[in-house]
């Protein structure tokens, strides 16, 4: 094992507060030379301010199409250990809930087989094996497997579903996040192993309007769990906020957004205007105690979420207001299959879901869909006069 | 023949006793400190969570020093957040402090709960993607080593989540979050023409660009970037790796604030353009993290209680905010895509 | 040779000595009545209106009418609004009552003034313009008559404006109304394939359409319409008249609702789709009368005071708006032009 | 002179309350061929369910290039004396004040060589006189002349720039809307009269934010009265309002979009904190005695208004926050003639100053006009990261 590699503009990245990267890469330094080099090609970006990693050739595992990342250094005469560099990607247990003696495992692997080190987690969820040749893929692959990890998605497939943490420890979960990001990934293992739409697709799934896996931001389906009936009040912890100080009129009666609760200062209690609530959960989640949510509970389902590119990030928007959600699921994958079919069938290459809309339009969308137009799709209606006509709705 | 398709582990299988025995029955949780959560039960027991940020980027010898501790303050369960906090699950209320002990000798300081900095969501940059034009990891480690007292200490008026993508591709939620660092090119790609005819679908190259600033040049089988349209978006790279976009000179960060995922109060909010251009400072980008200090703090201090970043600009107006914050505001900070006009002020009613 | 460029008559001509004094100098001003004002100048003097609506399609005749009552009453000054009403400005309050009484003798109510629906904007339609999918002058005629309660009496919440428009065009200020009626078209124009070749500039009209409906036919010199693409606008018919876009089947009426120009409270709004079609039916477009109708009875019963409609919309919600009004929700309602992407609701907030 | 024209559907909008137009075209069919013909053809209009007039041909007046619409019957068979009914616009003084001496002479005049119908007025705020002949076309713009009414625009060209009634009979006109539009329109009459633009252009001018003139919405330079300084506040009419029942907090303090007024019950006192004031000016409108604008006067321009065709109705957007509006006007006149020239220089045919701002970006719609970036210029900043940078600004 020769020298670590010398790194004086990294090493002012080991103290301070904060857990140091640059650390965990030594780490692996001392015992594995492509961390050793990721350290030296790493200070060189430094240096120059620039990356050193090239566009991946396609590369990849047995019966899989996506699941891993090419990646080779543009300086590997410098830095051998990084002439193939390629990042795995491996589903995460729903939540990521994890049993160390079940995670031991995958990291005895991938010490035996990468380069040690890991993101736990990647952006979109899946647990990332950093650093591995063309010619341990398979192996890794294998090794996973029989210890019962199975690959992620990458390219133009389904990538792995996330969801919050839900039922498995938050009060506020109005649907089964994990349950149903579980279902959705063994159901559609083929569409998230095997590439073959216009573009990446992308599940999130959040217990609530609070939205912990930032699913409107980042899911072409993102699916939110709300509820139907009256918020439940329980009048007691009302006024035991109310005696512990808490502000009731500045943090819950003032930023309701619909101005919906009302609060009498002499009964000390506290009533909502359910009929005008939007849900959107802050009463509840300042005063946890006090307030939960209603018993019939289900998901408002939304579509087209992506990041900005080509034409602009979109969150997702409403397509079907309230969805009960109970296993098996059917409504939901019904809803699915029919919005890839139809974007498979229209989708230019590299047209995200949403965009396909933009482009053809939300009527098209609902024709293929069969969903119903109902205003809560919108925050208002159109404002200008150009809307479609169908043959069968003029006078011929 | 080895088994495919057979999906991840079962989140039942790596879930203690508690949990499922109290899946779905959670009662209502309280916050003990910025590190700290319990989770009380219809039925009485309760769920301790200690949450520590992370580097993200970890070596399988601190994962396993996780585990140890997993395995000896909670019957060997743990989670990791969607912001890659790592969350330890105890049912002993005891094993609360000593488990803080640890973490703190192994450089770790429970934090992120509550009214604080969690941690910081960010990307690949130089230590594994081709199209960057900053770093991630060091610029997190510098931003969150200057940030470190919001992140321990409840002292904002809600919860602020920073995040970074090194490159315009925007991967995580960068679009939508309180402070975001983004990486940004300023110069349009170079043609490397004899490469382009021999690695790349000429009309694929031509349809990626969304300004429509690229054409086929037939004669020598590449294409040409009209420079005045191209607005570096690096998709044209994206699709042929003999468009290179990066120029160490004038790749650098910009940084958008106000956005937010959460429909609690406000709607969620799309990250709007506060900094264009922060030039790129390894290793510990100077600029950017007293810009970000500076961006927290003024909200820290003027925004009210309860009020996320962007409620607190939408109060005080954007006017206000270049004002209170000292920023330039440039012709950059105007729209000018797709979306744009309804960006623009059509009304006479803004304060001075 | 006649002089040209000389410029409309100074307005000071036109302006009493009293108008002209207090020029800049005006104090105050109250509400009388529903057709009656007045404007009490620094110095004291007072000047009072007396406003009426008027069709706006006026006879020599009649004006000279209204000319002789200005110089019975107001020393032979008066004006006409921003919306065609006319006001007789006069200076002796003794006069209000015998100028009113004139007026409603020639068949004219003085009103408009204060929460009322004043004057309804519109435009030419089948009187005088050659794009109009429905008439302008009629409809208005039958909606005012119907609503005219509102017009002489305060019982709005706030001042309401009605207005028509007979083509996509929108000639007036029709999309920020509180009500508007537009004309509109249903089906693709016809290409008269012979008549297109000898009077049209082929690529002017392939450049006009927004949709991208039409390419050049250049085997018949003329240009082929792609059916799908086309949302009637008309504007390849503006270009060109051998493309005749009317269907006396299929055009009607569009209604939208919600808008306003003032910045007061709210800024400026469009107004927004309501109802995408009815019909027409000449000659009192009863299903057009009795949708307005229901449209300001359901706002008048629901709003608080001071809320114009956009703003008791923005209160209760799209949501309630055609729940309460029983219209029902089309995808027609749906954006799906240029700036569409921002009006969907990416938000899980909203009513059942 | 032949018998009038039988309208059995028109006589059915001869009663009811509002004014009847069909009487007022009646009155002319009386003594007037061609109403006659229009009462007829109109009739038919209604039976059929479709417009009878066709494009016009281009006619006009010598030395003018616009203020005449020409317009042609589709049935000159069925109404000969529709053959030709072409419209003019007469520039209409500032405000629509009207003396009756002179009115009475336009009136003649079109008695003698119209139709005698009108509008008054057109939607952009000329006179119309609806409906004459090719060859009376000069005669008419002669006679005009001779006693001193010019023509309005059409075509490409700036349109009849039109202000609120302001100073002339209004408490609240920060700025004197008509002097000003009255030398705009003098000062620009070439433009006025000669199309030479890619489109139209409009001007509206109104006193304050009530913008009583509906500027933002129909004008391409939409300019609007504002002040810098403080509401005024008069206590005692504060006080006469309140005891008058008047609803202060309902309707004053609740209504502030910016909340910054505060009023004190027990003192009876109004208090408006100026620095967050966005001078919407419903507190003003409320309380007219008691409220009145700050002393430091002038006008916020916006620019891009314009109705839907082609790419949706904008409203005009904040390009200046504030501009002195003194005489001779030279900051706004000097802002005009630059966009003019710009948009000369780079609009498309048909495209509007607005549209071609959206198409090539306000940067270069600055950079021509030479006006800084402020903030008020925008609802918000940009959500996407897709900005240029200008050669001179990067390193080369
Ligand atoms: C690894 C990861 C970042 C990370 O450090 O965590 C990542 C890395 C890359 N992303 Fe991403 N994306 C990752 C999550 C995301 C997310 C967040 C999410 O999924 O929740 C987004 C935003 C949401 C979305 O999908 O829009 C995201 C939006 C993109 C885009 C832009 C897509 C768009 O519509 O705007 C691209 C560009 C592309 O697809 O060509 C992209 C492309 C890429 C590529 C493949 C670069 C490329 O052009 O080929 C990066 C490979 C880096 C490498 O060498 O490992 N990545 N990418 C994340 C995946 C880890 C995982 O599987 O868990
Ligand atoms: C663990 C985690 C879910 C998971 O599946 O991993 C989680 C857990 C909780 N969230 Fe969260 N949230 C988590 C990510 C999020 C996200 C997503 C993100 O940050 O990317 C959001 C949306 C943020 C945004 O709007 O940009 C989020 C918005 C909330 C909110 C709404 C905050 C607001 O007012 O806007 C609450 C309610 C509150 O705190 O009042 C909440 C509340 C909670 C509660 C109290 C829920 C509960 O009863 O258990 C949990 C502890 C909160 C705390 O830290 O104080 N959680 N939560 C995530 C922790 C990430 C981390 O490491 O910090
Ligand atoms: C005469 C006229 C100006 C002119 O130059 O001709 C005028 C005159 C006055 N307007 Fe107006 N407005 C006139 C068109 C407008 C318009 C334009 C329009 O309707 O197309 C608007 C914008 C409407 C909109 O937002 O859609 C307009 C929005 C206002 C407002 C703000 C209303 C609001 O709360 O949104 C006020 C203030 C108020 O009434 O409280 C106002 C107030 C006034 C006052 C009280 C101003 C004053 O002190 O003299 C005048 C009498 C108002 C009344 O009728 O009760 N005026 N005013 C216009 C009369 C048109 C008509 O025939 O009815
Ligand atoms: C007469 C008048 C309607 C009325 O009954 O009052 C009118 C009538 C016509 N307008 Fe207009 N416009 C009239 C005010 C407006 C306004 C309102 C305004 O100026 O305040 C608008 C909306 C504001 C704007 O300019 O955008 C307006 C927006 C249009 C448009 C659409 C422009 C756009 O950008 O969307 C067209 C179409 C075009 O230019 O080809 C148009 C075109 C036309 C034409 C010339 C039809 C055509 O396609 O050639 C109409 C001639 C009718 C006729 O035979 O007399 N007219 N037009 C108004 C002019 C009277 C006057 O001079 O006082
Ligand atoms: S999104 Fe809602 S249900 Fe999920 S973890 Fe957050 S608060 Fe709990
Ligand atoms: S959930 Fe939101 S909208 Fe509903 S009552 Fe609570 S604060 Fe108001
Ligand atoms: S944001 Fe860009 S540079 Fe960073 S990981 Fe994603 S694709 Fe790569
Ligand atoms: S960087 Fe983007 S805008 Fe520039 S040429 Fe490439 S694809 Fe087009
Ligand atoms: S709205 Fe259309 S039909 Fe009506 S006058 Fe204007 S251009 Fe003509
Ligand atoms: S009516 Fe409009 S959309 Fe249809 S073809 Fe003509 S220009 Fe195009
Ligand atoms: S816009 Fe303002 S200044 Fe002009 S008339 Fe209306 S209220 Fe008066
Ligand atoms: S003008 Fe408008 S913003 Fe200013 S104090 Fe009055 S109500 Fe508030």
């Amino acid at each position: 094992m020769p020298e670590l590699r010398k790194t004086p503009m990294l090493d002012q990245l080991l103290d301070g507060p904060f857990p140091s990267f640059v650390k965990e890469i030594k780490k692996g330094a001392e015992k594995n030379e492509a961390c050793n080099d990721l350290l030296g090609q790493l200070e060189l970006s430094y240096e120059e301010k620039i990356t050193h990693w090239k566009h991946g050739g396609i590369v990849g595992v047995t019966g899989y199409g996506g699941g891993v990342i090419g990646r080779y250094s543009d300086v590997p005469e410098q830095f051998p250990g990084l002439t193939e560099f390629h990042t795995m990607r491996v589903n995460q247990p729903a939540g990521w809930f994890y049993k160390t003696d079940r995670l031991r495992k995958l990291l005895d692997i991938w010490e035996k087989r990468g380069s040690g080190l890991t993101n736990f987690h990647g952006a979109t969820g899946d647990i990332i094996l950093l650093g591995t040749h063309t010619d341990e893929l398979q192996n890794v692959a294998d090794d996973l497997a029989h210890e019962g990890w199975d690959l992620g998605g990458s390219g133009s497939d389904l990538r792995t579903p996330s969801a919050c943490v839900g039922p498995g420890r938050c009060e506020w979960a109005c649907i089964d996040t994990l349950d149903i990001v579980d279902t959705l990934t063994r159901r559609y293992q083929n569409e998230l192993h095997r590439p073959m739409w216009p573009y990446k697709f992308k599940i999130k799934i959040s217990g609530c309007a609070n939205d912990g896996v930032a699913a409107k931001a980042r899911a072409d389906c993102s699916i939110i769990g709300t509820w139907k009936d009256n918020i439940q009040v329980n009048r007691t912890e009302v006024v035991n906020y109310v005696n512990g100080g808490f502000d009731i009129i500045g943090q819950v009666v003032d930023k309701c957004p619909t101005k919906c609760i009302s609060y009498n200062p002499v009964t000390k209690s506290l009533s909502i205007d359910d009929n005008n609530c939007v849900r959107c959960h802050n009463c509840i989640n300042k005063m946890p105690k006090a307030l939960r949510q209603g018993k019939i509970n289900g998901a408002t389902i939304l579509i087209g979420g992506h990041a900005p590119i080509l034409q602009s990030a979109f969150m997702s928007w409403v397509v079907v207001p309230f969805m009960e959600m109970k296993p098996p699921y059917t409504e939901i994958s019904d809803l699915l299959e029919k919005i890839w079919e139809w974007w498979d069938e229209n989708g230019k290459m590299r047209e995200r879901t949403g965009e396909l809309i933009y482009r053809l339009g939300m009527r098209s969308f609902l024709k293929a869909t069969g969903l119903p137009a109902v205003p809560q799709m919108v925050l208002h209606p159109r404002t200008n006069p150009f809307f479609f006509w169908d043959k069968e709705e003029v006078n011929q | 023949m080895v088994k495919t398709d057979f999906g991840p582990p079962k989140y039942l299988d790596m879930m203690s006793d508690l949990c499922k025995r109290n899946y779905g029955k959670w009662k209502y949780h309280e916050v003990l400190d910025t590190g700290t959560l319990v989770h009380v039960a219809e039925n009485g027991e309760k769920l301790y969570t200690v949450r520590s940020a992370t580097p993200r980027l970890i070596h399988i010898d601190t994962l396993r020093v996780f585990c140890d501790l997993a395995d000896k303050y909670c019957n060997g369960f743990f989670r990791f957040t969607s912001r890659h906090s790592i969350e330890f699950l105890l049912e002993d209320e005891s094993n609360i402090e000593p488990l803080k002990a640890d973490l703190h000798a192994m450089g770790y300081s429970p934090g992120g709960v509550g009214n604080t900095i969690s941690n910081m969501l960010h990307t690949q940059g130089w230590i594994h993607c081709h199209t960057p034009a900053i770093d991630a990891s060091g610029i997190v480690k510098a931003v969150m080593d200057e940030v470190f007292d919001y992140y321990t200490e409840a002292k904002l008026p809600a919860r602020l989540r920073l995040s970074l993508a090194c490159c315009l591709n925007m991967c995580g939620a960068v679009h939508c979050s309180d402070v975001a660092i983004v990486g940004i090119h300023r110069v349009p790609p170079k043609v490397l023409d004899e490469k382009v005819a021999k690695m790349c679908e000429i009309p694929n190259v031509v349809a990626a660009c969304p300004t429509r600033a690229i054409r086929p040049e037939p004669a020598k089988k590449s294409v040409v970037i009209n420079d005045e349209k191209c607005m570096y978006c690096g998709n044209c790279y994206t699709m042929c790796p003999a468009i290179p976009i990066f120029d160490p000179k004038n790749d650098g960060a910009a940084i958008f604030v106000g956005g937010k995922v959460s429909d609690a109060r406000h709607p969620a909010m799309f990250s709007k353009l506060a900094v264009p251009y922060i030039p790129n400072e390894p290793p510990k980008w100077p600029t950017v993290v007293k810009t970000v200090r500076m961006l927290i703090d003024v909200y820290a201090k003027d925004a009210k209680q309860g009020e996320r970043y962007g409620e607190w600009i939408n109060r005080i107006g954007w006017e206000r905010f270049f004002k209170v914050t000292g920023l330039p505001f440039t012709d950059k900070h105007i729209d000018d895509y797709i979306f744009s006009v309804p960006t623009f002020r059509s009304t006479a009613t803004f304060k001075w």
